[in-house]
């Protein structure tokens, strides 16, 4: 019998229901709507099945064509791994349903493709163990999202997509260099493999491949400078595909900077670089946000800000300052995506994406408003809600380190946590409080837009009066990553 | 070493391109520049001096004397990603210039702030 | 028992009296002031008997009709705290900052009962009465607080106790006294603070609509009023007295010196008045109490 | 003009800072470490002459199916991005041809184009050359085509199928890996046959055709879309 | 008793969320769980009554107990909370009926509830994670209650969300650094940890944890956020903001400088004033600002409800200032007026609201000569606003006379000054506050008002009543507040049912005796005052007019600008306002961001690429430079 805990299922099964999308589109319209949501269906089973693998081992590893890991390429799942991957199955399978009712532009085949092989691709960057493959799935994911971003084909999509195309091609570009020189020090690419030889680079050496490595990941994860492209992009896009782009896309690159950066660096050698590019990301996000009169918009710069804040817990590198960053990107991914689903299906109703014609939204939208009410509060970071305890983590774990330069880090995050206090509150108050000057026909968002976006809710409010297996799980993903544990027991599973 | 400083030449220029043009179509080719000299310096990365192609067409080749293969297999890879991006780019030029009527990059600024 | 409650009896009644004949000295003083004759001595008591036992009284309201009422109650109860000779009545149960307090309650049934005329020459007087008394408030918190500190004790009885055997505050505190002598002016809406009632602005401001039994309350209160101050005056500053001969003549006293100054100033416009008590008296009550606090 | 020399500058600090890390791994040295082990035992792991081909195809055959995905991406990307609907594909058929040199000459071309791209994807395994190659030669062949005749059009829905049945073909075949006992997907499960004889090398060949099949069905899609954007929507802006 | 305290913590909420259920049943079914889960926690309330009870862990957090306890003290601020609650639970019947809108209905009741709720958990918090977590939710769920009323509310609502969650995250930095420390943060821990930090660190966390306090207790120069949120909010919210919600800053700081510093502590480590820390006599001061500062805006006050929110300001300020003297009859004199405080500001909301109930306005100078359409809401004022001024025989003088004498005990002759500044100037405001609304003339329009119904009545005469038992038998709070105190380490003070035997001030209080004296003066003057000849009851406008014939349609009650000439000694304080401070920084901020974003995200594709590039040449430089970054 195969087993199916097996990693690479996981990426596998979505690529094949993305050609099976392809060859079905030739005989049923209809079918391409429903496919996504078997592929990603069984991606939470396979995901699931993989959770008493992960615990008991701590990892597991899953190789292609046959051969060891360094000959050929492998699939690497551990705890924090899982705990992506297990986001993006949801995500996926939420997501999907979301579109069935929310799509009704032409093409929709191709665009359930590109979907499905969107959140493939994003899963394939979490679980990869080898570096070209990690390039070959962030190509997979940008050439997905390109096409999304433009799918409305109108003057804003078309323009916010080719501005990401660009950026994104040149991040491609980069990250490849990145590798090949790592290839070229090490006649390697798998990730385990090049951390062993790697040790013998210099610092500069190893500094330039990695940040040629960090620019082209950090385009696609959203880091200050680089980010310009995100807040084109991901209003652009139809809402169910800016959640992915929100809830997980930019989380996943992170994840990659992360992974390599633990693999390649000692802490001590990097951690300012990273700060740096962490609390510029959170302070610009953040007051962009402040000033945004598109919906999405805003929601796109908040976004900037929640990668800066869980970037800044990665870059605190103690295990707690790593759980943090895992409650805070549970707490962003889940989050976000609801609020970019509500988003969504208000849009649809209200034919606007400004947010002065949200007003008094919240009295004709009820359900719609009080899972967007609560993905805010929960962004916020407001008790009882999972934010206020990934919040709470992190600002511990930050002034555990009592130098100045933490207290200033923590100052600046509470203060832009006042800012993103500031916009939510103004959306929230006019939504469920602003009244607006003529009376609208809008209705709640259909039925087939608001189950997802219910099951969203519930998750998120079950982690939040329930957090405490996330959290131990959290602490025990983030002891695993903060001991290199990945390595030692790659090394014992793969047999490099 | 004048074949990764061509390689690097050809990243900077495309780069450069990426920059300072303001034509749509040359931001394209700029973007291909920088592809091609990727794939040159992965490709001069695998050569091995006096190296011969990895391929065993007769029985009996020494696989010492031959140059590395992965580079080659990666370059493969990254041109037909390369041809990928390339067709969505003019895709993307094409739909730009129906919807604007200017190739002229800064004229294309209806996205800000 | 018995005597409790005659105590209870006359001390208001003595208190009254005592009221009394300072009113009928003062329009006789003011006379001699501006060489008048002045109406015969006796005439305050024409007037009240006047008031109370006409015939026919006329009612805003039952809050109208409360205000004199409480006015006096509250004032009848602030004698009782304030130690007379040889009786100290209910000074332990209710210290000198429980009398501050308690003496504005007359002055609060009052601005409810003129309040209720609608009258906007009432409402002005009021608020005049309370700004003035803001104002006057300052400095003389801050003396109460320099004789308080002075002998450790809020106890009225105790203070007056302390500046037994003429170690009157007035010698070791001056300061003190003479801005507790300026304020008693302003607490009795004496002349140049008189803007309360000022007969030619406002038409004698709170009790404009107050005629008969209710303005003969008021009267009565005026003196219950005029006694508390001055009596006041005398346990903080002038050694209260051994006897009520001398407690009569320090407080007659104190009340001629006023009332031969009284006559003297002209009319403080509201906000003058406030920024007076502001000024002068509180830097040298403040002056005062800093050397209170240095000793 | 500032712009341009300060950009100037710092692309040359970057190149400055590339020829630095190079001057340590340099030109013709031999920096293979896995890649021995490639050249050492690959013919005799997966059967084929052409190392490089198993590098592609099978140590590395999980790059080639994203490299797959990602053709397949953009290919449906042009797509939704050149949509047009049924009814204004069908202007196309009113063109006229060009020229009647380029008429003749392509028809003749046409299908011996099509026998090369052929070859070259079913020797992949063999020579230089394989799926990537053979579906562009294939998809070159339709350009021509297209060139010469505007009005032609293939079967969206045909193309779509084969795309979509190449790609099944080449997950199921490595999903099949799983179902061995190595457990490993694209495992090689086929015998591996004789060194430089066509069927040899197991999965490889047929994994090569699928590619091949499926990367010209994108590119002939991709070149379809743009025909289409040009003539279907002629003047409109 | 282990489970009760967790239960006490949970029936407000789970009362919210019935009641929001039920609301979808019928509004009746609705009104009544509100009342009776309130009824319920008040009755769960009073089983603690002068127990104490440390210790039950109902959690645990990145290694930290979360737990509930409860004391005397915490009794105290716990049945000033559910108390209140219910009162306003009950007012809200009514007077929320003209909102027609169900839904808003029900989670108005269902987000009341859950403010008590968490208020109820601060108070029970044992460690502070669980106190901030509940204050945090208490700050977004009143935030809640505060928008409820139209546009105005929500630019108030707004800036009091704002600046709590400021405050908020100032204790928050405090937190962290004691978790830093300690790894526990159950208040014991927490105790022994401060006490053998640092000084420095002691005072940053405890400046850092006063910030957030005040901002909620309002104490100048964080106070921007009250008057225009408690104004703003719906007339039964605004008694349970003034009354309850900013009491909880008050409970912060007692827990802060007396549950985990103690004053001897904090005598060590830093310099005294007046025998004071000097943190606390800083603290003293900001609070006899307040007292003064406020006391003048309410004074200039047209508006009913701002002035008395600006009256809450300086009232909080005595609360504050009791709290931070360290002596014993000073801090119990501030926890007595907090609870003295809760009552009568309470009443006087309530009172206010019934006004507006029936009138519809709450600006004073349109209202007027109620009291003969209102005499219960009139009595019931008129006893507020004695008790508010701190005239005997009522509770507001038993504290603020309680504060008086720890002041002078410890001969802060500057605050004392300040403090009885303040209570003269609470004569002023209360007294325009009882005129505008029911002295005077009544206005032609207001001529079928009548008296509020008796679900309205009741809860304001509950708490009128109050004021006259706390008055005159402050001995049934100072059980509680002197027993709590002795927990925290407090020489009690003696006391005895009717006030304050010698020895315990500088003078003795005993309120029965003035009670009943002035009862009795009362009775005697009124028994003298109907001997004499019978009044003759006139029409208001028979007046005396210098002439003039009044009608009902001409205004002639002078009620606009009561204390103009009083504004005009005053203006140079006026005219100062932090406001404009903050105004100037969130500008200033606006600006900088405006200013960047368009600089930096620009829309020019040349632009974000060129970012890359500079990207790549730092690391490149750094690279040349020989790998430093920094």
């Amino acid at each position: 019998m195969v087993n199916l805990a097996n990693p690479i299922l996981l990426i596998v099964i979505p690529l094949l229901f993305v050609f099976l999308i392809a060859f079905s589109s030739a005989f049923s319209k209809s079918a391409a709507k429903y496919l996504p949501i078997i592929a990603f269906g069984i991606n939470v089973v396979v995901a699931m099945l993989l959770v008493p693998e992960v615990l008991k081992n701590g990892l597991v590893l899953s190789t292609t064509a046959g051969f060891k890991p360094p000959i050929a390429i492998d699939m690497i799942v551990d705890k924090l791994a899982l705990f992506l991957v297990i986001i993006a199955s949801v995500l996926g399978f939420v997501v999907s349903i979301y579109n069935v009712a929310y799509i009704d532009e032409e093409p929709e085949e191709k665009f359930y493709a590109l979907f499905t092989l969107l959140i493939t691709g994003i899963i394939w960057m979490i679980i990869t163990g080898d570096l070209f493959n990690l390039f070959v799935a962030f190509e997979v994911t940008s050439i997905a999202a390109f096409g999304l971003v433009g799918f409305h084909r109108d003057k804003g999509s078309v323009e916010a997509g080719f501005k990401y195309l660009v950026m994104g091609a040149i991040g491609g570009s980069l990250l490849l260099v990145g590798i090949i020189m790592l290839y070229a020090a090490t006649g390697t690419l798998n990730i385990i493999d090049v951390a062993q030889k790697s040790a013998e680079l210099t610092f500069q050496q190893k500094f330039l491949a990695y940040a040629l490595i960090f620019v082209g990941l950090g385009i696609e994860g959203a880091l200050f400078p680089l980010n310009a492209w995100l807040p084109d992009a991901h209003p652009a896009a139809p809402s169910s595909v800016s959640s992915i782009l929100s809830g997980i896309m930019t989380t996943a690159a992170i994840y990659a900077i992360i992974r390599i950066t633990n693999i390649i660096f000692d802490y001590n050698q990097i951690y300012l670089f990273l700060m740096f590019f962490a609390l510029l990301t959170l302070i610009f996000g953040e007051i962009a946000a402040y000033y945004q009169k598109d919906i999405k918009r805003m929601l796109a710069y908040s976004t900037i800000g929640q990668t800066g804040l869980f970037f800044f817990a990665f870059t605190i590198h103690s295990t707690n300052g790593l759980q943090g960053a895992f409650l805070q990107i549970i707490n962003h991914s889940v989050s976000k995506s609801m609020l970019f689903l509500v988003v969504g299906a208000m849009i649809v109703q209200v034919g606007s994406r400004n947010i002065e014609d949200f007003v008094g939204l919240g009295r004709k939208m009820k359900v719609s408003s009080f899972f967007l009410a609560i993905g805010m509060f929960s962004l916020m970071g407001m008790p009882p809600f999972f934010g206020f305890w990934s919040k709470l983590k992190i600002i511990f774990a930050a002034l555990q380190h009592s130098n100045a330069l933490m207290i200033g880090s923590v100052v600046i995050i509470l203060l832009m946590s006042v800012v993103e206090g500031a916009y939510f509150f103004k959306l929230l108050q006019m939504m469920f409080f602003g009244k607006a000057e003529q009376d609208r026909e809008i209705k709640e968002a259909s039925f087939g837009m608001l189950v997802p976006v219910v099951i969203l809710g519930f998750i998120l409010l079950f982690i939040s009066f329930y957090p405490t297996p996330v959290l131990d799980f959290a602490h025990q993903a983030a002891s695993d990553l903060m001991n290199k544990n990945y390595i030692n027991l790659a090394l014992k599973l793969g047999g490099l | 070493m004048s074949y990764y400083l061509g390689s690097f030449l050809l990243i900077a220029i495309g780069l450069y391109t990426v920059i300072i043009k303001k034509n749509l179509i040359k931001i394209v080719i700029g973007l291909n520049f920088i592809a091609s000299g990727v794939n040159l310096l992965i490709v001069s990365i695998g050569y091995v001096k006096n190296g011969t192609a990895p391929i065993f067409s007769k029985i009996g080749i020494n696989p010492s004397a031959m140059v590395d293969p992965i580079p080659q297999a990666l370059t493969l890879t990254a041109i037909v990603i390369d041809a990928s991006e390339l067709a969505l780019a003019v895709a993307f030029v094409v739909l730009l210039y129906r919807h604007y009527g200017t190739l002229d990059i800064k004229k294309i600024r209806s996205l800000k702030w | 028992m018995v005597s409790t409650i005659l105590i209870a009896i006359c001390v208001p009644l003595l208190a009254f009296a005592i009221g009394l004949t300072f009113i009928m000295f003062k329009l006789k003083i003011t006379a001699r002031v501006q060489r008048r004759y002045g109406p015969p001595i006796i005439q305050p008591i024409y007037n009240l008997l006047k008031l109370l036992l006409k015939e026919d009284n006329i009612s805003h309201g039952v809050i109208f009709s409360l205000g004199p009422i409480i006015a006096l109650a509250g004032s009848i109860l602030a004698v009782f705290f304030i130690p007379i000779p040889g009786l100290n009545l209910l000074t332990g149960s209710g210290d000198l900052i429980a009398l501050l307090y308690i003496m504005a309650i007359g002055s609060l049934g009052m601005a409810l009962g003129a309040g209720n005329t609608a009258n906007p020459n009432a409402s002005i007087g009021i608020s005049r009465a309370l700004t003035l008394m803001f104002g006057y408030d300052l400095p003389l918190v801050i003396i109460v607080i320099s004789v308080i500190l002075q002998y450790h004790t809020t106890n009225l009885a105790d203070i007056v106790a302390a500046q037994a055997n003429g170690h009157w505050t007035l010698w070791t505190l001056p300061l003190s006294a003479i801005v507790g002598f300026v304020v008693t002016y302003g607490a009795l809406g004496e002349h140049p603070f008189d803007i309360i009632t000022a007969p030619h602005e406002v038409a004698t401001g709170p009790m404009v609509e107050y005629g008969g039994k209710h303005l003969g309350f008021l009267m009565i209160n005026h003196m219950f009023h005029i006694y508390i101050e001055i009596a006041l005056f005398v346990d903080l500053f002038l050694g209260g007295a051994s006897n009520l001969f001398w407690f009569y003549i320090k407080m007659f006293g104190v009340f001629f010196i006023m009332m031969l100054c009284d006559e003297v100033f002209l009319r403080f416009k509201i906000d003058d008045a406030v920024r007076f008590f502001w000024k002068w008296p509180t830097v040298v009550a403040l002056i005062s109490l800093i050397i209170v606090l240095v000793k | 003009m500032i712009r341009k020399i300060v950009y100037s500058i710092f692309l040359a600090t970057i190149v400055l800072s590339l020829v630095m890390f190079f001057a340590a791994f340099p030109f013709g040295q031999n920096k293979m470490s896995v890649g021995e082990y490639y050249l050492n035992h690959g013919v005799a792991q997966t059967g084929a002459s052409n190392i490089v081909t198993s590098v592609v195809v099978d140590y590395r055959g999980f790059d080639t199916l994203g490299e797959v995905s990602v053709l397949f991406g953009a290919a449906a990307g042009v797509a939704i991005l050149f949509f047009v609907l049924g009814e204004n594909r069908r202007k196309r058929r009113e063109q006229v041809a060009p020229n009647f040199i380029v008429r003749v000459g392509s028809r003749i071309i046409f299908p011996f184009i099509l026998l090369f791209g052929t070859y070259i994807f079913i020797h992949g395994h063999l020579t230089p050359g394989g799926g990537f190659q053979g579906g562009a030669i294939i998809a070159s062949g339709f350009l021509l085509l297209y060139l010469a005749y505007p009005g032609t059009t293939v079967n969206r829905s045909r193309l779509s199928m084969v795309e979509g049945l190449a790609g099944i073909t080449f997950i199921v075949l490595g999903l099949y890996g799983l179902l061995m006992p190595e457990s490993s997907f694209l495992y090689n499960f086929l015998p591996k046959g004789e060194l430089n004889a066509l069927l040899s090398s197991g999965i490889l060949p047929i994994i090569y055709i699928a590619i091949g099949f499926k990367v010209a069905a994108e590119f002939a899609g991709i070149i379809d879309d743009m025909m289409c954007e040009v003539i279907c929507r002629g003047g409109e802006k | 008793m282990n489970m009760s305290l967790e239960l006490l913590l949970a029936t407000p909420f789970i009362g919210g969320l019935l009641t929001y259920i039920g609301g979808k049943v019928h509004r009746w079914v609705r009104n009544l769980i509100a009342v009776l889960f309130s009824l319920a926690t008040v009755g769960e309330m009073a089983m603690y009554y002068n127990t104490t009870f440390k210790g039950v862990v109902w959690g645990s957090l990145f290694g930290s107990n979360l737990v509930l306890q409860t004391n005397p003290i915490t009794w105290l601020f716990l049945f000033i909370v559910t108390a209140i609650s219910l009162l306003v639970i009950v007012f809200s019947i009514d007077d929320m009926k003209k909102e027609e809108d169900e839904i808003v209905l029900d989670s108005y009741y269902m987000q009341l509830l859950f403010v008590e709720g968490a208020m109820v958990g601060i108070v029970l918090a044992g460690d502070l994670i669980t106190f901030f977590m509940f204050w945090e939710i208490m700050s977004w769920t009143s935030y809640f209650l505060i928008v409820h009323g139209g546009k105005k509310s929500m630019a108030a609502g707004y800036k009091y969300i704002i600046m709590s969650v400021i405050g908020a995250y100032a204790m928050f930095i405090a937190i962290a650094m004691l978790y830093a420390k300690t790894h526990s943060l159950v208040y014991s821990d927490v105790a022994l940890a401060l006490s053998q930090a640092s000084p420095s660190f002691i005072i940053w966390t405890v400046v850092l944890l006063s910030v957030g306090f005040f901002v909620k207790a309002a104490v100048m120069p964080l106070h921007t956020w009250l008057p225009d949120a408690h104004s703003e909010a719906p007339s039964p919210v605004s008694p349970l903001l003034s009354g309850v919600l900013i009491k909880m800053g008050a409970y912060g700081l007692f827990i802060v400088f007396y549950g985990l510093l103690s004053v001897n502590l904090a005598k060590n480590i830093m310099p005294s004033v007046f025998s004071t820390p000097i943190l606390l006599y800083i603290i003293q001061w900001l609070a006899a600002l307040s007292i003064v500062l406020a006391t003048f805006l309410a004074i200039m006050q047209e508006d009913a409800k701002r002035l008395l929110a600006y009256s809450s300001v300086s009232q909080i300020g005595y609360v504050v200032l009791g709290l931070a003297t360290g002596t014993s009859l000073g801090v119990a004199g501030g926890l007595f007026h907090a609870l003295n405080h809760a009552i009568f500001k309470g009443l006087l909301f309530l009172a206010v609201g019934a006004v507006i109930y029936r009138t519809g306005t709450r600006n004073m100078s349109e209202l007027g000569g109620l009291v003969k359409k209102m005499p219960f809401t009139f009595t019931a004022l008129l006893l507020g606003i004695i008790a508010l001024a701190g005239v005997p025989p009522l509770n507001g003088f038993v504290s603020k006379w309680m504060i008086y004498e720890a002041l002078i005990q410890k001969k802060e002759v500057f605050l004392l000054i300040m403090a009885f500044v303040g209570s003269t100037g609470a004569f002023l405001y209360v007294y325009r506050l009882i005129h505008s609304l029911f002295l005077g003339q009544l206005p032609e329009k207001y001529e079928n008002v009548k008296d509020v119904p008796i679900l309205m009545q009741i809860p304001i005469w509950i708490l009128a009543l109050s004021t006259i038992v706390y008055g005159i038998f402050p001995g049934l709070a100072m059980d509680v507040i002197v027993k709590g105190m002795k927990l925290f380490g407090f020489t009690p003070i003696a006391y005895n049912l009717f006030g304050f035997p010698e020895g315990t001030a500088m003078g003795s209080l005993t309120v029965i005796n003035i009670a009943a004296v002035l009862m009795t003066a009362f009775v005697a003057v009124f028994i003298i005052f109907i001997l004499f000849p019978k009044t003759r009851q006139v029409s208001q406008y028979d007046n005396y007019a210098s002439g003039q014939e009044l009608t009902p349609d001409f205004k002639y009650n002078y009620s606009f600008g009561f204390y103009m000439s009083f504004g005009r000694v005053i203006k140079p304080i006026l005219s100062m306002s932090i406001e404009r401070v903050y105004n100037y920084w969130i500008d200033a901020f606006k600006i900088f961001g405006d200013y960047y974003m368009r600089r930096i995200y620009t829309g020019n594709l040349e632009t974000y690429n060129s970012y890359i590039v500079i990207v790549v040449t730092i690391a490149a430089a750094a690279v040349l430079l020989g790998g430093k970054l920094w």
